[in-house]
Parts: C-alpha cells; structure tokens; sequence
C-alpha cells in the first residue's frame, strides 16, 4: 500500500506545476495557532464539567467581547479538575486527576502547568497521596496565594487538608490539616481563610516560604443549618461577599492576612422577601468590574432545596450603597454568572441550555449567545484576572 | 455523585406544557432526560412519569412504592446523580463491574406506604464511567461544602480503588427516631 | 471534623433500634450486581463512541426483549475501542487505546478482558508498539477465530498489520504485515480475510498454533471506484453477503479457511433503482437470526456520498430466494442495525434521537425505545452470538 | 477525524422548516448543532446559515468565499469531523496546544470564486480532547477503509504524538490537474 505522507507529496508534485498566478496560495503545514501571552480582560475561562464523561472535562477559553472567533482554544481538566490562573506569569493551573486505564488502574493527581499562549501542559507538578478533592467545579478548590507564589489544592477524602505547592519553583511543600473547613480564600500576601464546620472562618497563616505558622478561628457567624453561606462569593478589592441561600450578603474583610466578618444586610426588600426570592444557580455571584458592583442570580419562589435552581434575573448591587443598581433579566434562564474585568464588562451567563449568553453588564444588553457545543456543562466560568 | 442541580430553559419549554410554571420553579426534582445528556432540572415532580426513554419499574413489594428508575421515588428525597436503577444496578444495588462506596452522605425520607421516616444512605457505584442516564437531583437538605456530609456536590466515590462516579443508589438504614 | 464513616455508624446505630417488625428492613452494603455467566440471545451490546469525548467511550449491555431494566451494565471502550465477544468462554473482548494524561503522555493500547459476570476487566493483553487501528466502531477491527482461540487485531498507522493473541493463554503471539488490506472476517478454524486495495479479497492462513503460514488473493471483484462493497456484512452460515453502494449484495463463501465469492445480485427492482433506493447508514446490514434472512437499512433518492445517511426503511431478505419478504418502516429513521440470535429475532435499530429502537423482526412492530442517555452515539450494535 | 455521517430525526423536525423533506434526505454535509452533543445530519446545506450559537466568519479574501466556521465552505467538500474554525483553530490552522497530523486524506473542491479545482489536505488537529463544536461531514468521494486514502471514518491522528483527535482543517495544497 502507498503510503498517504507519499501520496500527499504527489498531490503536491502535481498540484504546484499547475498553479496561476492568481490561484490561492499553497499554504503552509503544519501550522497552528498561538495566543497572546497576556489575555484580554474581555475573556473568560469556560470550565466545561462533562458529566457524561467526567474524564474528558476542559477548560475553554472564550473571548466573550468579540462578534466572531469567540473560542479561542481549551486545555484538558480531568475528572472534577479545579482551575486558577496566575497573575503575574504566562501560567494557568489545573489540578486532575487521571487513572492509567481512563477510570481506573493506577491513580495520579498532577496540577498540570499551562502556558498561555500555547495552551500546552509546559509542566506538571505531581500530587501525591490520592487525596485531591473532588467537586463540582469552584473557584475555591485551587487558589493561587495573594503574592502569586504558592498554589494551595485543597484535598478531601473525606479529611480535609490543604497542599502547598511554590509555583515559582515548580516544587510540591507541606500538606495543612484544615480538619472542619472546606474551600480556600486567599488573604494578604500568603495566608488563606477557609469556611468550617463551626459556623466561622479560620485563617491559615503561611510565612514567605510557604511554611505553615499557625490557624486563626473567627468567631462562628454562619447559621448553616437555616440560612448558610454559599461558598461562593464575589470578590472586591479586599472585601468577599457571601451571599447566603435566604438572600443575605455576608461580608467578610480579608486583608492583611486575616479575616474579618462585616456587618451583614439582605439584597431584598420586603415585598421580594414575601415573594421568596432567593439567590440560587452553582457560581450564584460575580463581582469585581471595574465599577465596583456584584451580581447575583435570583429566583422567586425560592423554598427549601431551591438553592441551585438557577435564577431568572441577575441583580446588580453597590456594596458600598448596599442599594441595586440594576436588574439584568435573563431571556434564557441562568445557571452560573461571571462578570469580566475589563474596560467594559460583560456578564456571561451558562444558560438553561448550556450556551453562554453575554450580556453587556451596564446596559443589560443581551450581545450574542455562544454556543454549538463550545461547552457541554460549563458550571463555572473564570474571568480573565 | 451530586453534582447536577440546575434548570434549563429548554427543559422549562418542554415541561412548561405539563406542569405551571410556578410549580416549576418551585420544584426540587432534577432528571437528564433524552440522549442528548443535557442535564434538565429541577423538574418540580415533572418526572412522575420516570424518564423517556427508561422503562419504569417497581420494588415488587406494596410497602416500598413508587418506580426506582423515576426522580420521585420516595428514598431519592436528597439524591444527586445517576440513578443506579437505570444503569445495571437497583435501587440498592451498584451495576456490574462498579464498586460501591463506604463513604455516603445521608437523608431521611418519609415512605408514603407506612408513613415512617427512613434514613437513606446514598452510596455511590465506582470505577466505570458515569452512566449517563437518570440524572436525579433534589436538594431538600442540601448544604454547603464546608458541611460535607450534608452536600451533593462532592464526588462521595471516596473508599474506593477509583474516583470515577459512574452512578448513585439509596440503601435503606433503618427508620428515624423522631 | 467527624469522619463520614463514623457518621454513618451513628445514624445506623440510632436506626436498628427504632426498626419494628413491620419496618422495610435494613439493606445490606456493599451490594453490586452479578449477571449471567451466559447471556441471552435476546440481549446485545451497544458501542457508544461518545464523540465528545472518545476516551469516554464504553460498551453497554442491554437486553432488547425485557419490558423493563433493559440496561444490564457497561465496559469502557476507550478511543476509539474494537470489540468482540467469545463464544466459548464467559469473556468479552475490547481493544482500547489510553494515554496517560487523558488525551496526551504515553500511550498504552491493550486488549482488556471482561468477565460476563462482573463485566470486571479481569486481564489484559498489551498490544506493542502503538499500532491499533482507530475508526468508527465496525465489527470487523477485532475478531475471534473461527474455533474462537485467537484474537485478530487490526493495526493501521498507516501500515495495515494484524496482531494475533492466543486468548486460552492470554499471550500476544505475531504481528502480520497485511498491506493493502483492511477488515478482518473469519474464515474455517484460524484462518481469516480482509478486503484489499486491489478490489479482491485476501486470506491469511494461520495454523493450530497461531503462526502465520501464507497469504492468498482472490480475482478482483470489489468496483471500489464506483460501485464498492461496504466492509460491512450480515453472515449467515458460512456466507458473508457484504452490500454495495448502489445495492447490490456481494456474497463471499467464508468456509473450511478459505473465501470465495460468489454470484451477486440486486436487492432493487428496476422502480426502486429508478428512485435511487440505496443502503445507507454505518452498521447497514445485519443477519443471522433464526430464520435466516438479512436485514438492510436503505434510503430512497440516494446520490454519491449518501451511502452513510441512514435509511427509512429496513427491508428483509431470504438470501437463498433473492427475494424481499419484508419490509419495515422505521418512524425514527435508522443509523445502525442489528438482529437478535434468538428465538424470536428482533431488530434493534440506533435511531435519528440516538436511541435505540426495538422492533419485533418479524411482524415490524415497534416494541420499545430504549433510550434516556443509555448511550451517546450507539454507533455499532453487536449481537450476543 | 471523519467519522458523523448521519441523519436524527430530532434534527428533520427542526429542519424540516427550513427545507424541504427531500433535499433535506438527499443532502450530503452534516452538522453537529446545540450543545446537546447530538450529532445532526446530513445537513442537506441547511447550515447554509452557519451553527447556531457559532458566529459567522470569512476568510478576508474575496477570491476564498464562504464562512469557514459554516458546514457549507467550499474547502469542506470531503471533510468529516469538527471545525478547526469554531475551534480556535481555523480553516487551516489548528488550536493553540494541538498538533497538526501529517497523514491526510485529499478532496478536490471547486473554489466558486475562480471555478478552479484545489486539493485539499484535510489535516486533523490532535492531542486534546474533541472540540465538540461544529461537526461537519461531507462524504462525496469517500469510500470505504479498504481504500484508507479515500475513507473518512479513520482517526488520521496518525503521526502525532496522541492520536487524539481534536478538529480537521482544510489546506490548500494548490491547484487539481484538469
């Protein structure tokens, strides 16, 4: 049997004797695209969970501001991988996990080192032990520290502990016992507060080498059984907002290493608490453009379990004002919302249909709706930091 | 697995015929129906019918009611994830070839026969891949991470040779003290 | 923070004693499924290649007769997977492909064994040299011998070899350079044909042992520019009736090692062929049931490059008389067919949905749609034999 | 990667009003629409219009028309598999992170700016996950895997360092013979 590489040249051989003047051009192979080392603020990671096939989830990177050529490339993220970019290298980070025959054999956990202008894994760091800890994907299961330096992965199994791994040096260091407390929030330069079981935060104190010192517990403020904290939040300048499932904000001050619980307020007003509208979707909350405000998925009719329903319309709030600013409807439901940081942010909503819509988030302008498989289930979206 | 709990608008289009919308938004169901492994929930007992596609089924006993391959199956009142009764398993049982996780999270749920609660251990089956059909998701009790043994949106295939979900069951425990 | 597993002990403990008489009773754990050793003919497998992610690919069991629990379990089938079944031991046979970060590192291909039972990968055979040939799911990649000792693996890199594994003793035996040859049909106790290049068809003589002793080549008869032969076929006895683009049925005597073909003929009356009436689809015939006969997807209107559209209709065929005896509307369009082994033969058809539907072979009733995500793109059905 | 070929009734419903029942039965090309990952085809050319939830494109050059992230593109007459273009990649180029394979198969397609025959190579793009995004197949010219050159329902991640497949490309080779 010919070869096809041969057969490829004798089509070549025959095909550039033939060619006019003003024939398209022969073009080259192989050729691939590559990206600009430092992304626009007008896009976002798109982490696509595939429950049908967990091992083949992504991670999708999507220029939202644009009116075509929205997809610009996607990294692996393996089996509820956790994602987080650096701020300060060409970097992006997922942790995974892989077994050697695809859902079983040997297991490995990596947190694999993505350049960004190639998408290619450039390195990994292994992760040792099995204890990755494996959820529906946060923004809170891998952080990078304040200082861009240390990644912390949070692991469960079902104890709860934390590894530290120097980004800078590609080197693995200690694994915390976090016992009680679940999810990574990241305060000063190098420590990180997590949400426990006790109802507070703990801070866990790191030094500049990524050593841990000791755990600071705050007093308990948050009523889990009746009206708890999501574990998401909407981050600005040194202030986490929480929202809660009853459509509380809980404030939380992480600044300067430490955590600190501000006084909490309701985004509702009477008529909408009598109309139970509550927060609910998976990444409930978004904040940090560049005018200061959060967003917040709502629905009404909100009860027991309504939680992660979703929500028909995205609230716009001023945390400093406590006052909404705006109601953004949403044409096609919404299950996770993001908001970009650049220049002029646009919302992007996962719809009830599993496209991304965005919205231009001063105007409440839907803009374009991308889809066609982009992603299959895009649960959380990650702007460009 | 608890993973899916979201509604879609498509899903809300095809069920808006059967039920208000009210109700629909107020619903804890979830369910994955058709081939095109769209996750479409809550379907606010949209699902009494069970699943397209997905033949019901019964326990055989008048005191355990109700058809394990459907969302409102009285055990699955904090279940999240492929139910095992479509897969190969039962209600109970994990299907051939999977592992079934020690690690579970727990509900109570009242049986409609006797009117006992009864707390229900939701075992995750282990090391195939995710099965695909029957994606169930109802959030009564549902709980934050930080509460883990209340929470469904963790991979509990925790204790086994592999992570990898491939579906849920719901064993029964025993009843509840009041 | 409290262990689950102790949480657990707790609540049973609290709970065995509130059980009263007439209490559900307690349910025991770990409790997984077993199957039969042997299965039912009335029973199949169904290869979902799941396209959007193919390392996802499995096997799924599925009984078509039952009223009800149709689906009995699943194998993974990674990438591109081949898959076979042994007609004389309780084992399954697929060919994978894994690499060992998902989609990219070191690839490894093997020839897992799964036992009926368990549908547990009991062993594995690895396969050299990262040679398996990968393509949409056909029966013909990965075949038993006709004693059903050896497995035939087709490799194409694009060199067309075949790998011979004794499956008695689970050792990889020769590789075979095959060029020009592609599909693999078992012909007497060990020897086995492919469809070549040059429109003929080649028979590898292998011995009692495993070892390959010489290649022999038909005259040519496959029109591969104009009129070819689908390496698809239905095999009845020992006839492979392979169909052809313009729905002509080519049959090949597969008998005592050697292949022989014979006469072809028409499934079309000259109206049908005046209407361009064609077989289309990816599994397009099957047979073998109890009566005999053949089953064919077609289309109507059919032109160049339609020959993988699918059809409207199945018809049916007693090779012996050449005639139609049936005919069966499928309302559903159809992709993929297959015939039951059983008693009563029925006809399971992938559809236009993805899902699978059962009609009763010889009346044309519609019994069942199995569907509900049992698979993504259920490509190839293969019979229990 | 070549290997969607195939027509859902899900998707003649939607079609269906689109175009007719007959050119929609006697179409070629082939589409994957939604996010639902349901391959969808043949098209017949009804992705005349491109894929919903992908916008249009054009290659800038007036004398090379058409939308490459549509279905329909002239380079595409003998593609299978999914568009390099809606995939950060474009019509002959593969996404960041991929590698280009290069084992090809040829179409010759007729550009109708010029009327010229070209061939193309249609280059597969590897070592990631599928892109799931615009699913185009088109199976004028191809025959069967006994003719591998002409065969569309090969993985040609040949080559490369994963046979992964991830998109096809369509790259000008130059111009047929006549």
């Amino acid at each position: 049997m010919t070869t096809l590489k041969s057969l490829v040249a004798t089509a070549c051989f025959f095909c550039t004797g033939a060619l006019a003047a003003d024939d398209l051009p022969v073009e080259p192979t192989p050729n691939v695209v590559t990206l600009p080392s430092e992304y626009s603020k007008d896009w976002i990671f798109a982490q696509d969970l595939n429950f049908v096939e967990p091992v083949g989830g992504k991670i999708v990177v999507l220029d939202v501001a644009a009116d075509t050529r929205n997809y610009k490339g996607a990294m692996n993220a393996s089996l509820f991988a956790s994602f987080t970019q650096s701020t300060t290298r060409p970097e992006l980070y997922s942790a995974q996990t892989f077994y050697s025959r695809g859902t079983y054999g040997d297991r490995i956990d990596v947190l694999a080192i993505y350049d960004t202008a190639t998408l290619s894994p450039v390195d990994e760091i292994i992760l040792p032990g099995g204890k990755r800890g494996q959820t529906m994907s946060t923004r809170s299961n891998l952080v990078m520290s304040g200082n861009d330096r240390f990644a912390f992965v949070f692991n469960f199994t079902p104890a709860a502990s934390v590894q530290i791994v120097d980004m800078v040096e590609r080197k693995l260091l200690e694994e915390i016992q976090t016992p009680g407390c679940s999810q990574l929030y990241p305060t000063g330069d190098t420590n990180f507060a997590m949400q426990c079981a006790a109802g507070g935060m703990s801070v866990f104190e790191i030094d500049a080498s990524g050593a841990f010192q000791k755990r600071h517990d705050t007093e308990a403020f948050n009523d889990i059984d009746d009206n708890p904290l999501f574990v998401k939040y909407a981050r600005i300048n040194d202030v986490a907002y929480f929202p809660t499932f009853l459509g509380d904000i809980q404030p939380i001050e992480l600044k300067d290493g430490t955590a600190k619980p501000l006084e909490s307020w309701s985004v509702l007003t009477p008529e909408e608490k009598a109309q139970n509208w509550r927060p609910g979707g998976w990444q409930v909350i978004d904040g940090g453009d560049t005018d200061g405000l959060f967003y917040i998925l709502m629905h009404a009719d909100g009860v027991e379990g309504s939680h992660k329903n979703g929500g028909s319309e995205v609230w716009v709030f001023d945390p400093e004002t406590r006052t909404k600013v705006r109601t953004i409807p949403l044409p096609n439901w919404g299950i996770t919302i993001a908001v970009t940081r650049g220049e002029t942010p646009y919302l992007t909503v996962t719809n009830g249909n599993f496209e991304l819509d965005v919205f231009n988030a001063k105007t409440g302008e839907l803009l374009r709706t991308i889809g066609g498989g982009a992603t299959q289930h895009a649960f959380q979206l990650f702007p460009v930091e | 697995m608890k993973f899916i709990d979201q509604l879609t608008e498509k899903f809300s289009r095809q069920i808006a015929m059967k039920t208000s919308r009210r109700s629909f938004l107020t619903g804890l169901g979830g369910t994955l129906i058709g081939g095109a492994s769209i996750p479409l929930l809550p379907v606010a007992r949209a699902a009494e019918n069970g699943y397209p596609g997905v033949a019901t089924q019964t326990t055989g006993n008048i005191q355990d009611p109700g058809d394990p391959s459907s969302c409102d199956y009285w055990r699955y009142c904090a279940i999240d994830g492929f139910l095992c009764s479509c897969c190969g398993g039962t209600q109970n049982a994990c299907p051939p070839g999977t592992e079934m996780s020690p690690i579970t999270w727990i509900g109570t749920c009242q049986n409609p026969a006797d009117g006992k609660n009864y707390i229900i251990s939701y075992n995750d089956c282990c090391g195939k891949s995710a099965c695909g059909r029957c994606l169930c998701n109802r959030n009564e009790g549902d709980r934050p991470m930080v509460r883990p043994q209340a929470n469904n949106d963790t991979n509990w295939c925790l204790g086994t040779a592999s992570t990898s979900y491939t579906c849920s069951t719901a064993v029964i425990l025993g009843t509840a003290l009041e």
